[in-house]
């Protein structure tokens, strides 16, 4: 590897002057991992699947400036051992021009660093964790939708908004490092902003635990004012099941900022009135554009082909197909002929796309701008599940942390005006 | 012929990185679990098996992250040391508790040992990372640093020399009074008592030997991956070892490199092309050793001739009843 | 035998049971250096946990074994043996995965401390030593032989020469010619009787053959149901009309 | 802590508990008498849950009487238990009963490894659900905490009714005693004309059954997901091992002892609760190696 890649560094270091056209390839070759094994497959496998869909719709278009893309997965499920070895596979061997990677916050911890080493092109297309670009700088890594920050936040102001009067909280997380990150986010918020709230538990249950019996007493004993899980999955699932059964969503105001994706699994198990988040402006009825024929008829074939409603992670891998269109599409304008790699990655620079809902735009430090959508759950006709009501979309420059600052302090630092970022507001009848 | 057939190896093993770069780094990886299947090799020489010395490896491999992030990258030779102290005493504690213990027990503590320590690393957060572990910085070697790309080329020869030392290092052991003492402690360990030496102290020793040497191969393997996480110390990963030590046999150090090699290629080919079936194939490999192969890999060709024997005697006998 | 020299080995008022049968009640016995001393009695009278409370395996309830200065109770095995006490056994005790030689090797090497993990168990100098033990036993041409393919007769040899190879001061020896056929048993007990005065170990057996008793011993203890019911010369004791009564003729 | 919570926390961990035993007491149970101790119980464990979710989702789903799932869970179990315990004791255990342990219980990893294989490609990696049992017997309140009915009332009883089923099953029945024979002397056992091969088949099927029927009554509390085969064995081990291997009752008693103590340390202490099993089995061997309920063997020379 180590030859094959000298001549490319000192290509691509002149290169860095001025883009350059290169001859034409048979394929564009795309890298995805994704979970196909283990709990997050429930976010991998429908990712993979959507996918599927997204680079048929590509090729019956023409493919990416006449060239048909190509996708390779890998499964992020076998282990951190597997999944580097198989990304140098697919960098070294398959000569891929692009990865999509990846899912989790520890796959993306791991992969971008391994990306800039080996010079390809990388979109962090689902993972989470904001510290990646906070804590380093990196040329060749791009993340194609929001981080935790937004994603909490507007949790944090939807609940404001809903329930402005809560005062205790207990927070059920998975013992890994989107459920400690995710609450230290939410705590930072809380401290700075209603610093009269009681934090009465912090519950962490390893992650992929089945049972949650004890956690429940303790909730029925404590009696919060407000339940907060950023959990997913079968780990939510368990736990909304489980809570339900004992009646706690009649003691506590529960907020679920993920339950987008387990929706239509837990059907009515899922009661009315809880807060639901979508890590994005992510949600098959999206208040502006269940109307276009385009979303609908994507929404409509996603379904048709899998059995299910299309949840956040389709609408992720859409828009990592995106900001590879368009990046293709504006490299080949700025080169006058088919981009060489160093080409496209110049292209990433500030550029915008729009994949199943609101427009992103990739900021200077690589990372991705996105709206973020929540609602609270109601029942409504023709669904044998609650659906999303009272929506708001708020808009990702207010509440995603700027450039060259580090999130928690960021958000020590935020005043009352905060609070009244407002968003825009829709319910499911309009 | 048998000594020069193994210097070959290590010539060939040697010039791996210009004979054949691509597969430096599925070589490393093989290093880096040989190390620990030594280990357990060396204690299945006494008849027990460790189905906890994930918890050397994931020491070795902790001990990258914690020392690369306090230094800011520390060096390779340093954390070699630092490997060696910690695993060597924490298989001290450890060991002197599971020393007295045999078979299902000695095995089933590790295993304990093992998921206690797996359960405090993905629930002390704060300190240890949690599910995702820790990255382990790029090491430097007596003060230089490194590419990725010559990276990947040092950590070869890092496990590299470490392999060739702990077999010979294990070779020369196990020819010594302890080392036949440990085979001993498997045949009678009423005689061994009788002739003034304490079994569990015999085992004791291999035990510290077989952790450092799992925390030398865990070391590799952070290095190698530039990541420790908790999953090294789940009892399954320990128990790949055990598999991989039968698989090769018990025999001989030799056995220990063929089963590995094996393991990973099925390992890797059944994960590249059979959709998730590698367990599977696996789990009825190592039955068939066993029941048929009970020497491991290292005993095939002896059993190949032997059931070729028999075959072609079979043949014979049926010839001659035609006749 | 002089009565006036300090005993080797004394054991007083051991008392062991297990879960209700007595094996020991109240055993005073004295070992005196350079005798041969043959236990005898009927089958569960005691003789072999005399054995193993003596070479610490057995943890009696009450009494004390002395030797020199120190009480042996409360001992591992392996701390009694480093104090010269060797211990041969009914059935033969060997490293059956490991060659003659090895047997004898592991043994010296123990006793010689010898723990260097670089140096061949076959490089030990006390190779030559052990040969000479092993042809001591006349065991020397079966030497490379691997222990387990050994016929019984040989096992027994073999190991006595492993606790022989301790140096012993004292070695105890459960039914040294049980198990085998009875036309190698005189012969067997020739060579180990040679080889006792040779390296001038005291010695204790245990016995149920007579003649055996008769023809080696230098003095008997007789067991019964927990105790000694009589000791003295073999002449004097093997005549004792009690004793035939209960042990030899009953 | 006041005694409140004290009493919750009781309920929890005996919820847990019974669970816990009954895996537990299978593999106990099947140590005693074939001195193998079998990694894939807990593969058994899974897959009997797996089993007993795709019936009753099955018969929920073709508006079957709900009440049927109860039986259900009894038959999912069994089934699993006597197919798959009995095709591994036929034919793999059975070779190898003369062979060292250790490669007995690499064969039983190795069995583990091939049935969770086969777990993921029949069901998947999507968790299940089939929670109509838990539904149909509802919530009791204590001290206006709401529990289910299933979890603090029925599981206990379902570990009891084990209990006192294998002791008089052992003690009172033919078969019982031919394994209790065989358990305590298998030569003697064989010489009275004992078919001891008979006996180890017939006490592994029992002890698959008992994992599988663990697996079973745990599904309806939770969601069945991969893995959870290799989290139970690893507990239900640190229970038969703290109770000594082989000992049914002492089972129980650690199991309780394990599951509450679990139950305290998520209310007071929850850093460590994925500890507690591990360091009560290593206190309890440290003070008593045989576990709290064992023999110690008798010494032969």
């Amino acid at each position: 590897m180590s030859r094959l890649r000298m001549p490319l560094t000192a290509a691509a270091l002149t290169a860095l002057a001025l883009p350059a056209a290169a001859d034409t390839p048979d394929t564009i070759r795309v890298g995805i991992t994704t979970f196909l094994s283990g709990p997050a497959s429930v976010f991998g496998v429908p990712g993979r699947q959507a996918a599927e869909m997204l680079a048929e719709q590509i090729n019956d278009r023409g493919g990416l400036q006449g060239v048909p893309v190509e996708l390779f997965f890998v499964d992020e499920g076998t282990g951190m051992e597997t999944l580097l070895s198989e990304y140098r596979r697919l960098v070294d061997t398959v000569d891929v021009d692009v990865m999509f990677s990846g899912i989790s916050s520890g796959t993306c911890n791991n992969i971008a660093p391994l990306a800039e080493d080996l010079e390809i092109l990388n979109f962090m297309w689902d993972c989470g964790t904001q510290r990646i670009f906070e804590e380093g700088d990196y040329q060749w890594v791009f993340r194609t939708q929001a981080h935790a920050a937004p994603e909490v936040l507007s949790t944090f102001l939807y609940l404001m908004d809903h329930a402005p009067d809560f005062e205790t909280i207990a927070v059920v997380n998975q013992d890994y490092a989107w459920g400690r990150d995710s609450w230290a986010i939410f705590q930072a918020a809380l401290e700075t902003l209603r610093p009269d709230v009681e934090v009465v538990a912090e519950l962490f249950p390893a992650f992929g635990a089945a049972d949650f019996s004890t956690e429940i007493s303790r909730l029925q004993v404590l009696r919060p004012d407000v339940v907060l899980s950023t959990s997913w999955g079968g780990d939510l699932d368990t736990f909304v099941r489980q809570a339900n059964q004992r009646g706690l969503f009649n003691n506590s105001l529960f907020v679920l900022p993920l339950a987008e994706s387990s929706l239509e699994r837990l059907g009515f198990d899922l009661p009315e009135g809880v807060i639901v988040g979508a890590r994005g402006d992510h949600y098959f009825l999206h208040p502006e554009f269940r109307d276009d024929d385009d979303f609908t008829g994507f929404m409509d074939a996603f379904k048709e082909r899998t059995g299910d409603w299309p949840i956040y992670p389709v609408f992720h891998m859409a828009q990592a197909f995106a900001a590879l269109e368009a990046a293709y599409d504006a490299a080949a304008e700025a080169t006058g002929g088919f981009p060489d790699r160093v080409a496209v990655r110049d292209a990433m620079e500030g550029i915008s796309f729009s994949g199943l809902g609101r427009e992103v735009t990739i900021r200077d430090d690589n990372q991705g701008l996105e709206d973020q959508l929540l609602g609270v759950t109601r029942r409504a006709d023709g669904f044998d599940f609650n659906i999303m009501d009272d929506m708001i979309i708020y808009p990702a420059a207010d509440i995603t942390t700027p450039v060259g600052q580090e999130t928690l302090s960021w958000i020590r630092a935020l005043d009352e005006s905060f609070l009244e970022i407002s968003g825009d507001r829709f319910s499911h009848e309009d | 012929m048998k000594r020069l057939l193994v210097i070959a190896l290590v010539v060939v093993l040697a010039l791996l990185p210009v004979l054949s770069a691509g597969n430096v780094t599925f070589a490393t990886t093989v290093y880096a679990k040989m190390l620990a299947v030594l280990g357990i090799f060396l204690l299945l020489q006494a008849g027990q098996v460790s189905f906890g010395h994930g918890m050397y490896f994931a020491a070795g491999a902790y001990t990258a992250a914690y020392m690369g992030q306090a230094m800011g990258g520390a060096d390779i030779l340093l954390l070699l040391l630092a490997v060696i102290a910690i695993s060597g005493l924490s298989g001290l504690i450890v060991g002197l508790f599971v020393s007295r213990y045999r078979y299902i027990f000695f095995a089933m503590l590790n295993l304990a040992f093992s998921m206690a320590v797996f359960a405090l690393l993905e629930k002390l957060f704060h300190l240890t990372g949690g599910t995702d572990g820790l990255r382990v910085p790029r090491p430097t070697l007596l003060g230089e640093s490194f590419s990725r790309a010559q990276f990947d080329i040092v950590i070869y020869y890092f496990s590299f020399i470490m392999v060739v030392l702990g077999s010979l290092g294990i070779w020369l052991y196990l020819r010594s009074p302890l080392g036949q003492a440990l085979k001993a402690v498997k045949v009678n360990e009423t005689r061994l008592e009788y002739i003034g030496l304490s079994a569990n102290r015999t085992i004791l020793i291999a035990y510290v030997f077989s952790a450092v040497l799992a925390g030398i191969g865990g070391l590799a393997f952070g290095l190698q991956q530039g990541l420790a996480v908790p999953e090294l110390t789940f009892w399954t990963r320990s128990g790949e070892f055990v598999f991989i030590a039968v698989l090769g046999g018990v025999g001989n150090v030799i056995g220990v490199f063929a089963g590995t090699v094996v393991f990973q290629a099925v390992r890797f080919v059944a994960a590249a092309l059979l959709d998730d079936a590698w367990q599977l194939i696996l789990g009825i490999v190592l039955i068939g050793i066993i029941l048929v192969v009970p020497a491991g890999l290292i005993g095939l060709p002896a059993r190949l001739m032997e059931l070729g024997r028999a075959i072609r005697k079979r043949r014979f006998l049926a010839g001659r009843e035609q006749e | 035998m002089s009565r006036n020299t300090t005993p080797l080995l004394s054991a007083r008022g051991i008392k062991i049971s297990f879960g209700g049968v007595i094996a020991a009640d109240g055993i005073d016995l004295d070992i005196f250096p350079g005798e041969m001393l043959a236990i005898i009695g009927p089958n569960g009278a005691g003789k072999t946990t005399f054995l193993n409370v003596c070479t610490g395996y057995l943890k009696p309830q009450a009494g004390s074994v002395r030797m020199g200065g120190a009480e042996l109770l409360g001992m591992a095995p392996r701390a009694i043996t480093r104090l010269g006490v060797a211990r041969a056994f009914q059935i033969p005790q060997l490293f059956v995965e490991h060659t003659v030689l090895e047997n004898m090797l592991l043994s010296a090497a123990v006793r010689e401390r010898a723990w260097n993990p670089f140096r061949n168990l076959h490089a030990l100098p006390q190779r030559d030593e052990m040969m000479e033990l092993l042809r001591l036993v006349d065991c020397a041409d079966i030497a490379e032989r691997s222990a387990h393919e050994l016929p019984e007769g040989q096992r027994k040899l073999v190991d006595i020469a492993i606790a022989l190879a301790q140096r012993p001061k004292l070695l105890l020896m459960d039914e040294p010619t049980s198990g085998v056929a009875s036309s190698d048993k005189f012969g067997i007990m020739e060579i180990l009787i040679d080889a006792l005065r040779k390296a001038q170990v005291t010695s204790v057996f245990v016995e149920h053959d007579m003649e055996m008793v008769t023809r080696y011993a230098s003095r008997v203890a007789v067991w019964s149901e927990g105790r000694i019911q009589m000791q003295g010369e073999p002449a004097h004791v093997m005549n004792d009309p009690e004793v035939i009564r209960t042990v030899i003729g009953g | 802590m006041d005694s409140t919570l004290a009493l919750i926390a009781l309920l929890d961990g005996v919820s847990y508990a019974s669970l816990l035993f009954l895996v537990a007491v299978g593999l106990t149970l099947i140590f005693g008498v074939l001195g193998v101790l079998n990694v894939a119980h807990g593969s058994f464990y899974a897959i009997g849950a797996y089993m007993a979710v795709t019936l009753g989702r099955w018969l929920v789903a073709n508006d079957w009487n709900p009440w049927l799932t109860f039986p259900a869970l009894l038959i999912a179990a069994i089934a699993t238990g006597v197919v798959l315990g009995g095709l591994m004791e036929r034919f793999l255990l059975r070779r190898i009963y003369t062979k060292d342990p250790v490669l007995q219980l690499l064969i039983t990893f190795a069995v583990f490894m091939i049935l969770e294989n086969m777990q993921r490609m029949v069901w998947g990696v999507q968790p299940y659900f089939m929670s109509t049992p838990l539904q149909l017997l509802g919530n009791i309140s204590v001290l206006g905490i709401n529990y289910t009915a299933y979890q603090v009332v029925f599981l206990p009883i379902m570990a009891l009714l084990t209990l006192l089923g294998l002791r008089l099953f052992l003690r009172h029945t033919l078969a019982g005693a031919r394994i209790t024979a065989v358990t305590q002397d298998r030569e003697a056992a064989t010489a009275m004309g004992i078919d001891a091969r008979a006996v180890y088949f017939t006490t592994f099927m029992i002890g698959a059954c008992l994992a599988a029927m663990g697996g079973a009554l745990a599904a309806p509390t939770t969601s069945v997901v991969p893995g959870m085969g290799a989290q139970m064995i690893v507990l239900s081990f640190a229970v038969a091992a703290a109770a000594g291997l082989g000992n049914i009752e002492g089972a129980l008693v650690t199991a309780l002892l394990i599951g509450i103590a679990r139950s305290f340390a998520i209310y007071l202490f929850p850093e460590v609760e994925i500890l507690v099993p591990y360091l009560i089995m290593v206190l309890v061997l440290l003070w008593r190696p045989m576990g709290l309920f064992g023999m110690p063997e008798a010494r032969k020379i």
